[in-house]
């Protein structure tokens, strides 16, 4: 092997580092910044609409994991009371098979993407903790009708360095721990 | 008169006895240098992590105090935390005193660089002597570190330390000896004293045969073999922990200032410079080589073990010499009144002597039947 | 990439190697594991088949018989084929290797060993690939549980 | 005069930065020259082919997606395209265009990351991997519009694609399309003339064209050693065949072709994403109506397609039931490994680790 191009190769290479100091980092400052997730993020913990859910259980059946325990009585003859439904997003693949497979719109995907606990018991979500409210809001995978409300996702591909659209930041108010993006 | 004789002359007329006499000066330059060298030690640190982050379009830390200045107080806070782990079948002996011997002479060097005119803290008169060889016995210490660490990544890198110290330590010397010859002399106050023009216009090539050598030394893009992270893992520090771990780590920044200060004192006439206090001059020389070495970590991969000998001992030790052999000529030929003359004829003899080698020279090796 | 016509191979083959085809049709051809040697050298080194690329090699425990399936791909004739052979023996199902002819058998040939517990002989170097030496059983078939 | 040596036994893995997950190399050492080297896989095997037989065809899907991870969205398609052949379901138009665009996407994606790490393996300090990260994440961002996820994107349906792309996802990939021959260039500057990556990766691992094709190679390596077999023009699935571009091959299949052949594919995935862009019908149903729970006729299908990394298969059998009787996957990157040992016999340490990243590993895919 040999200096094919005179150690220009070498020189063109370092010529491009050296432009690189100059461009805007493209690091974004996780806690203080916070991108707009896309508005089909398949977030964590399920959203379920208890007034929709009429217990048929086809989310269970859906689940590859086998992880949403749904626990059911019937009370008039084709109406069924949902006693238990559970939901261990500890071992949630995040698959969005059980919101697709929803037939009555009951069951959606979180906003929410910081899922860290401090108890592996915390994972596992009974009825209270997965009906929607405003600090667990729905996001749009499979349910375009919650589309319109969400912001736009940030995209890295308008950058800063071409100085088009700006990155969306959230607001510095809404940092505090409580609904994600 | 350096800053430490006229401190020993005061203190002679205060009337202290013998010993403190000559101990006192002394002790209180180590601490000045040390301290000094650890301070600068830290922000190399610092200003490596931000550059190198800007040069890949990420931060760098910039979470601890103002731009992440206390970054590598923080890592250093973090790294005397961790439990100093000693391999099992480690020889604990060598394996302790190894960190110890790679940081004590790097420090050691320090007594013959010239921050200023007085500022140094013998101006020995084999100054540039000195420095060699004192600073090739870090590379031993690399050696215990990975031999006593009873791993084998470690050891792939303890062997290639030395080869890598036997074969870059000629080119580095030869490179040393044309300066020496044109500043007739070894103290390293008179070799900057000497440069009314630095040597760097003088012997260009001499200044990229040393460049290249001590980025060798120092274990340096491209040629950081001892310690290939995608390779073997970690080099000889693979087995290190806690502040052991820290003193191999100061030490490699404590090799890169030294060589920076070196290169600085040598080929970039030192604290000379207008306007600035020397002090300041120096330590903006010494940044400026340091950068140099962090643009090239940036961009360059890194070589073969035996490509890094080929290019050793085909390539630097045939340059270093005919170097050698022009600067001589050169003195005894060229009037001292004529050195743009030189100047001209160095760096046409530069280019052509590595476009001609770049032809010639191949990188070793290759396949090796088994 | 066609599929080579199989149901036309299969009477050449059972024209050179008498007995040894069991079923031909238009997407597979089964041969006896008997001959399953033999069957693949033709096919890899006949001019006008060159079979010289061997794709994907695996198994299916069917409870009766294990079936182990090979696709072979030409890249000169540019056809492909689905080969198969079945092995009816539960606790020593062996079919020869086709390593030797096909390198590409030689990690896929050590799964199948190693997930349904078939033996290949002139297999080189047969040990278990995914699981750990000292595992019981074989994963992939049926009845394992 | 010869020197007696004695052998030097190795693990390089399974925990090494370079490994590129939880592969381990079992190397035989004369001094720093290999003698011997075995790959030991198995660290990540969980038994996917065992588990799908136990779940329905629709809940395969996402176990297809954490083959290898870095590609998932061409291990759904072809999971698809399997049980589609299988059950003889047609895509709609629209369908069929944006799973090319979705798959093509993709291989830009991780001929990124590949070449980027193959980089940093030969020692260039993270540099090349963020710069290619860059553009990844952008791709990350337009999948993540699509589906939801980065990762894990469970986007490919039995019969299409579980919904159509928002509206703002075209404009982002016209843009991305655009931009992206000009950041291509700006790889090539920073290293493909570099004396030292030619010193280091040039006629380094060699893969001879025989070895290549009798090992079953296939992706950038087969091409890498010369032999011009693309799935995509040899036995073009899917719409395949109506899109113009070529298949770069190399001449010598050293590290230096792998890497090259990939940079190339890059550019003509930029050119095939343009046309599908075009031709890409404006309106109508991305999914053929294909039931949840539904069952798939006696039979077995076998689909390979041409993944980022290799001929990627999916070897179908059903029983008439809703699950896969056998879910076989051929994994391109094991195949790929075999040669490790003709490559890297009598290199260094320092070429084992770029060879192997030349090949593009993804332990996913190797262990199931």
């Amino acid at each position: 092997m040999k200096f094919e191009h005179y150690g220009l190769g070498i020189a063109k290479g370092m010529a491009l580092t050296f432009e690189h100091l100059f461009r805007k980092p493209i690091t974004v400052q996780y806690p203080e910044e916070k991108l707009h997730t896309s508005k089909r993020i398949r977030g964590n913990e399920l959203v379920w609409f208890p007034d929709k859910c009429t217990g048929c259980g086809t989310c269970t059946k859906a689940c590859p994991q086998g992880n949403i325990l749904l626990v059911t009585h019937r009370s008039e003859p084709n109406r069924f009371i949902v006693d238990k439904f559970e939901c261990d997003t500890g071992r949630c693949i995040f698959c969005g098979l059980c919101v697709e497979s929803c037939p009555y719109n009951a069951l959606a995907m979180g906003l929410k993407y910081e899922c860290a606990k401090y108890r592996r018991g915390d994972f596992i979500l009974n009825k209270e903790k997965l009906t929607a409210s405003e600090n667990h809001r729905p996001s749009a995978y499979f349910r375009p009708q919650f589309d319109a409300d969400l912001p736009a996702q940030s995209l890295l591909l308008y950058d800063r360095e071409e100085g088009g659209q700006k990155l969306k930041f959230l607001p510095l108010s809404t940092r505090k721990r409580g609904p994600g993006a | 008169m350096t800053l430490l004789d006229e401190f020993q002359l005061f203190l002679k007329t205060l009337g202290w006895p013998d010993w403190a006499y000559y101990s006192v000066p002394a002790l209180t330059g180590i601490v000045i240098i040390v301290a000094a060298v650890l301070t600068i030690v830290i922000v190399f640190i610092w200003w490596e992590r931000r550059l190198l982050g800007r040069f890949q379009i990420r931060l760098g830390p910039n979470r601890c105090g103002p731009e992440g200045i206390f970054q590598p107080i923080a890592t250093a806070v973090k790294i005397l935390l961790k439990e100093d782990i000693v391999p099992a079948k480690a020889d604990k002996v060598v394996h302790f005193i190894a960190p110890i011997a790679v940081f004590v002479p790097v420090l050691m060097v320090f007594a013959v660089i010239p921050f200023d005119k007085a500022a140094i803290l013998v101006d020995l008169n084999v100054g540039a002597i000195y420095i060699i060889a004192i600073s090739s016995l870090s590379m031993l210490a690399i050696f215990m570190a990975a031999w006593a660490s009873c791993n084998k990544y470690s050891l792939i890198a303890g062997l290639r330390a030395i080869a890598q110290m036997v074969s870059y330590e000629l080119p580095v010397v030869m490179s040393l000896v044309g300066v020496a010859m044109m500043a007739s002399s070894l103290s390293m106050v008179k070799i900057v004293e000497a440069q009314t023009l630095p040597f760097i216009l003088l012997q260009p090539l001499g200044c990229l045969i040393f460049f290249l050598g001590s980025l060798a030394e120092m274990n340096r893009c491209p040629f950081d073999l001892l310690e290939a992270d995608s390779e073997i893992v970690a080099g000889y520090h693979t087995e290190y922990s806690g502040m052991k771990f820290a003193l191999f780590y100061l030490g490699e920044y404590g090799v890169a200032f030294v060589y920076a200060a070196v290169i600085t004192t040598l080929f970039l006439s030192g604290w000379q410079g207008p306007f600035l206090p020397p002090v300041l001059w120096f330590l903006i020389k010494v940044f400026l080589v340091f950068t140099l070495i962090l643009w090239m970590r940036a961009t360059l991969p890194r070589l073969r073990v035996d490509q890094l000998m080929t290019f050793a001992w085909k390539f630097m030790l045939p340059m270093s010499l005919i170097n050698l052999i022009v600067v001589a000529i050169e003195i005894l030929l060229v009037p001292a009144s004529l050195q743009w003359v030189m100047i001209v004829i160095n760096f046409g003899l530069a280019a052509v002597l590595i476009l001609l080698f770049s032809r010639m020279f191949t990188f070793g090796g290759g396949r090796v039947e088994v | 990439m066609v599929a080579i016509n199989s149901e036309e191979l299969g009477k050449r083959i059972a024209e050179v190697f008498t007995g040894s085809v069991v079923s031909a049709d238009k997407e597979m051809l089964v041969v006896d594991s008997v001959h399953l040697f033999q069957v693949a050298t033709y096919l890899k080194e006949t001019p006008g088949l060159d079979f010289d690329y061997l794709t994907v090699v695996t198994a299916a425990d069917y409870m009766e018989y294990f079936e182990m399936i090979y696709r072979m791909v030409s890249l000169k004739q540019n056809h492909s084929l689905i080969l198969k052979t079945r092995l009816y023996s539960r606790d020593n199902p062996t079919v020869a290797s086709l390593t030797p002819l096909w390198r590409a058998a030689y990690y896929q040939e050590r799964e199948i060993f190693d997930l349904f517990g078939i033996k290949f002989e002139g297999h080189p170097d047969l040990r278990r690939l995914l699981l750990w030496e000292g595992f019981n059983g074989h994963p992939l078939r049926r009845d394992y549980l | 005069m010869s020197v007696k040596t004695e052998p030097f036994y190795l693990n390089i893995g399974p925990q090494h930065p370079s490994t590129h997950g939880v592969l381990r190399l079992r190397v035989t050492l004369d001094g720093e020259v290999i003698v011997d080297v075995e790959p030991v896989i198995g660290y990540l095997h969980r038994g996917i082919e065992k588990l799908a037989e136990g779940r329905t065809y629709a809940q395969n899907i996402p176990f297809t997606d954490r083959l290898d991870y870095l590609a998932a969205m061409t291990n759904n398609v072809a999971y698809c395209m399997a049980v589609e052949k299988l059950a003889g379901i047609k895509v709609p138009e629209r369908g069929e265009y944006l799973r090319v665009i979705f798959s093509e996407l993709m291989r830009i994606a991780s001929h990124l990351m590949a070449v980027g790490f193959f980089l940093n393996d030969i020692g260039a300090m993270m540099t090349p991997v963020l710069y290619m990260w860059r553009e990844r994440e952008k791709i990350l961002d337009m999948f993540e519009m699509a589906c939801g996820q980065r990762m894990m994107y469970n986007y490919m349906r039995i019969g299409g694609m579980s919904q159509d792309v928002p509206e703002e996802f075209l404009p982002a990939v016209k843009k991305f399309i655009a931009e992206m021959p000009r950041y291509i260039d700006e790889y090539d500057q920073l290293l493909a003339q570099n004396e030292i990556l030619l010193a280091r990766s040039k006629g380094v691992g060699i893969l001879p064209r025989e070895t290549a094709v009798s090992i079953g190679a296939s992706g950038p390596v087969l091409r890498a050693s010369g032999v011009k077999w693309d799935l995509r023009k040899m036995d073009p699935y899917s719409i395949y065949d109506r899109f113009d571009f070529e298949v770069p091959t190399g001449q010598t299949g050293d590290c230096y072709d792998r890497y090259w052949v990939r940079m190339q594919e890059m550019r003509q995935s930029v050119r095939i994403v343009e046309q599908a862009l075009k031709q890409l019908p404006g309106k109508g149903s991305v999914c053929a109506d294909v039931p949840q729970f539904f069952r798939a006729p006696k039979g077995e299908a076998y689909v390979c397609i041409e993944a980022p990394k290799g001929n990627l298969g999916f070897y179908v059998v059903s029983d008439g039931s809703i699950a896969p009787y056998r879910l076989h996957i051929y994994p391109p990157t094991l195949i790929n490994i075999t040669a490790m040992k003709d490559m890297a016999v009598g290199w260094k340490i320092a070429d084992l680790i770029i060879i192997f990243g030349s090949i593009d590993v993804v332990l996913g895919e190797i262990d199931r």
